[in-house]
């Protein structure tokens, strides 16, 4: 891949979307037995699987919290996931997106629920491109949800990149490369509305007002994508019944 | 402790349905559950497969990259076989290297694919003795409900034939469809007393992990064999699981061939 | 569990004291315990600095070396941030290789090198696609009295305004003083309720891991932000700690600069 | 090493065996002081130690089982024992080999009698030729006999392989290299005869019925390195209690 | 570097030393904040740092001796206090360095006074010169008064080399290098005394004889070192005073 | 906990015994254990000597392979020393990578070897700058009843006796054997307050392992030297044990020179 001239032309993105348009997105929830939980989401060209197990005896003991639970987070890729492939086992990258994950679901999750257990989140990246951490947390949370864990409410994540000057929504592979700045986000939503802010990282060159413009944006694709794994869990609730019906 | 006493619940229903010589999900003694293959799903690999046997489901993924050849055979390609049974999958799996059970499952595949000779390795030598294709069969295990072995041992043959060798990534010419000579199956069985249960699943295999594994080629040969788990095997029993292998491998060949268009 | 008494204290006399919009030192909430920059003292270092900010203490070493480039920058040299929190620093850290904490420090402070483009990599480049020049910046944790990250950043900027490419140890031709285009600040403010802390001392700490790092280069840019911690984070809070973050990163830097004389 | 020709001339093999010969076998007991229980065998170019310890007290305890003891087996090559010199540790052919092994021991220990205990089986390939597995079970059952370990019966192992369409007992190197199959087999041999397999393994191309006849190549083997096995043990026996008059 | 043709030249070495004359040193006490315990040194080029933490509990638990406290010393090399950068984490040569400065530290420290406890001790090698393992031990020494851990005496420590054939105190890069016998020693050293030997490796070339008079030159070096400790100490004692006044 | 008892039953023993000048297997205080060697036991080694000492068993064997030369020694061969202590060899010696005993053992006998130059490296070169021979020394401890070392130490030299350089397997000519210009003889004693015993027995190690190794080449040159334990040694016990050494080395250099046949 190489960079190219413009990322816009007439208005469009490399691949046709507005700027403040989403990728595709396709969601299943409970796609696995034996996880108390699970995902499976599309997002571009992003599909991942996220399992939940637990509440669930914490093991070691000295990890137990007489207070509280455990929230862990694995953030994983298949060597195949990426164009070479990737030696398995965690890498740099790998560690710090589960610590930053794992840090935004403990902050939703209702904790003091479940003293001495652990809940284990899952994230296996299938197949990888641009903003794989965000589709693992809006996996991840959907997966929370038919595991029937407490939260605070539903966390969703999206990320904004800046290519040729532009704020852009959900960048893929080229802009996020090869862009002037990446950014993403996971928000709290709770009672159909954005609360709070429970992921943020940022590289790349932004201005104070660019910032607060790109929050705004990131706002705007996570209540489309809260109302995609919405439908998703509502969808699974109404089947789920008529299964067991 | 809770967990405990639901496996001995579930034994003692495996064993009591077993004594009236029945299987607890209604199939035969020598029945699979129903297998679905999806294949081609993972665009940037080179080949990938889906697998579900029953409730379990394996993805592996091919990728391919130029390397050096074995000294003992300089014009020939290599197959390398790697198993993550990922704690998505299991609640008993761990992060981690990889442990016994995921190295055994690797290598029962691995030598299954070698010994039938599927790949034409002789076709993937670029440059004798300096450059050969290497093929990387990553099995991921996504949801263990039993047999994860075999279901990986299927999806790593369709994923094979699902592969385009990428040669014009590499400036090695145009890609061309990695060349297939056979379609090893591989049938385990679970050993219980003087029976045997063809692909158990996760609530039979409650009664141990007492399996043998029969792989068979296209010409009803045995390619690889593995006893594992620790219990004794009579040499009746042996020979009835192998003939009642071949005799089963021939099915999942031919099911497996109408859903991967090839070979 | 006595050391847990003592955790609790602290944390109740800094929460009653931001009740009276006060910190425990006394510091105003936008203001960095004084910061003192040693460079050049690992002569067998290509650079070095130590930093103290408050008590706490981190040392950088720079060491260089040609190596091969990355295929996508091949005419680039490349920069490597590693941290090692030695267990001298703090009874909290452990032997053995880098935990996610660790990793994640060496990250954000490598992003805020590299996307403000601190260091001029194109002028790193031995031969185009062949041969560059390493950079290796190892953050060596000294004493942890709280928001190691900024001093980790401050001392790498600054041991790498110190650094001169080895260039003649390599008989490359002259040695000559690593090219700097910028100095990027990282600010990094504890979160409390609607209120935060500029700097946080490890006392302050004591209430919880919950902070917002900020990187700013010399136009007032941000090129690197990390929230680390579980907590929820206020849209308007966030634009006050950015714009408090660009305010103090400008008084660091000068006092940087005043320090470091370079640039 | 390159492949021969043919494997087998006027009716015998390169190294002048009979197609059912076993190779020259050498067994020593009791050939270590610090272990339970120890085996020295030399099996063609094979030369292996084995030693047993315990039963002892299972460390760590997350290990023990209330209800029986725990058997842990570990295969080693010496980094000289090849060709070309191996990289210390276990690698996957080792960690396979030590697992079947050990179920194969699981399967025959009389496990019931020593509960929250583990046994352990260390044997180390000193040199290592075609059917190190096979040398390395043979003295470990010995061992565990010199160690006084409770068992329902030897394990006594041999392979066959296929080689010029022949089946040929305990291959040689150029047998198990370039041959068209290898199938290794340990039996339990109770009250002298054989009574099952206990561990099996196969790759390579056989038909239904030239595995059957394997079979039976190697029940004739195992029964002539029973004993051997038998015998060094009595010579042991008398010897020791000599030694200790 | 590459070996000089002579070492002594008009009875005075590379960098202008006498035979029996130390490298410049430079002790701080009380450098850190975190530890029990510390001090920094400089003997050369050597620039080392050492933390004391403890007498705390020993965890995990399986390693607490219910006589005495167990000690722990771990050695450390900066990436970048060599020539060529060192890839972090220990290696053997750091290993064995630990092992046996653990071991002259145990046989100093009262260990009987804090059963199930342990003490760290931390050293971490900024910028390595020859003798990098004595500077440490040094450091640590004072380390420990600092911590206020109770010993037997002092532990001070200093290498002799031989060079053309003459004993030389306290060698630079160069003598170690290329020299013909490294000699480093620690000793114990109470009420101004040396009592006797804690730490002692040799590698090199030395008759008897040698040897005997090595021992002697170290001596003379380890009595000037520790009056610098003590100096060192003291200043601390009078400032720490005043600063707590 | 039945087996501390044991080691303090023995303790006491040893310690008894040591009042009345005595040591418990008769031993004079300066006489090693009978000493046994085998050469040449491990055909696919270059070189491989067994060598018991008492019940000390140690086997060493020795690979060669052309390799790289460090680069301060173009011209010279190189020489590995790595030790398992493999847990065959004793109940305390567990699995896993190399602890630091065994680091510290095989290290001092490396240096052993290295300083006396026993192996001629110079003439270990293939090509200057490019190839030269690695010489693994792998000690492989088989059972362990007390002075592994010292096992080790002779197990190492004479295996190097035995060595042939594999020259022709590589291509690089005819086979010859391993220069070997000394014969370095390690001598360890346990100290025990003021007296020492040579070649402790791991009964007498009880006590504690509180040891002295003294390395000799054969002109009676110490070459190494290594205090290992926990304890505090005078002055003149030093050089007791230094003379000890020195006239034990050549009774054991004679034996190892009347078993092994060569230099």
């Amino acid at each position: 891949m190489s960079r190219p001239d413009k990322f816009i032309i007439d208005g469009k993105r490399l691949d046709g979307r507005l700027p403040d348009q989403l990728r595709p997105i396709k969601i299943e929830v409970d796609v696995l037995k034996r996880a108390d939980g699970s995902c499976y989401i599309e997002m571009g060209k992003n599909k991942v699987v996220a399992a939940v197990y637990g509440p669930r005896e914490a093991f070691p003991r000295h990890i137990q919290d007489p207070s509280k639970v455990v929230v862990r987070y694995r953030y994983n890729m298949a060597p195949f996931s990426v164009e070479e492939r990737k030696r398995p086992g965690p890498d740099r990258r790998s560690i710090e997106i589960s610590k930053v994950s794992k840090e935004a679901f403990e902050a939703v999750i209702m904790k003091e629920l479940f003293p001495r257990s652990v809940v284990d989140i899952f994230v296996e990246v299938l197949q990888a491109d641009a903003g794989s951490r965000t589709a693992c947390i809006n996996a991840a949370s959907v997966a929370l949800v038919d595991a029937g864990i407490p939260m605070k409410g539903m966390l969703t994540s999206v990320a904004v990149a800046k290519v040729d000057g532009v704020l852009v929504l959900d960048p893929m592979k080229e802009e996020d490369n090869f862009g002037e700045a990446d950014m993403p986000f996971a928000f709290l939503i709770r009672g159909g509305k954005i609360e709070s802010v429970a992921l943020l990282q940022m590289d790349g060159r932004m201005t104070r007002t660019e910032i607060k413009e790109a929050l705004n944006l990131a706002k705007k694709g996570a209540m489309e994508i809260y109302n995609l794994q919405r439908e998703a869990i509502m969808k699974q609730f109404v089947e789920g019944g008529e299964e067991n019906a | 402790m809770p967990e405990d006493i639901l496996v001995d619940i579930k034994k003692d229903y495996v064993l009591s349905k077993l004594r009236d010589n029945e299987r607890i999900d209604g199939r035969k003694f020598d029945e699979f559950r129903k297998v679905e293959i999806k294949t081609g799903i993972i665009e940037k690999a080179e080949g990938s497969a889906l697998v579900k046997l029953g409730n379990t489901q394996v993805l592996v993924g091919i990728k391919m990259q130029p390397g050096e050849p074995f000294p003992d055979t300089p014009d020939k390609g290599i197959i390398i076989v790697n198993a993550e049974l990922v704690p998505l999958a299991s609640p008993t799996f761990e992060p981690g290297p990889p442990d016994e059970i995921s190295i055994e499952l690797a290598r029962v595949v691995d030598r299954g694919i070698r010994e039938s000779e599927a790949v034409d390795l002789s076709k993937l030598c670029i440059e004798a003795g300096k450059n050969v294709w290497m093929v990387f069969v990553d099995i991921h295990a996504l949801d263990d409900d039993g047999n994860l072995l075999d279901a990986s041992a299927i999806a790593s043959i369709a994923a094979l034939m699902n592969t385009k060798v990428p040669a014009s990534r590499f400036g090695l010419g145009g890609d061309f469809e990695l060349p297939i000579n056979d379609v090893p199956i591989s049938v385990t069985s679970l050993v219980v007393g003087d029976k045997f249960l063809v692909d158990p699943s996760r609530d039979e295999l409650s009664i141990g992990n007492t399996t043998l594994t029969v792989t068979v080629d296209r010409d009803d040969n045995i390619v690889a064999m593995q006893k594992s788990g620790d219990y004794l095997l009579s040499e009746s029993l042996l020979d009835q699981i192998v003939e009642a292998s071949i005799r089963v491998s021939r099915k999942i060949r031919e099911n497996l061939l109408s859903q991967v268009s090839k070979c």
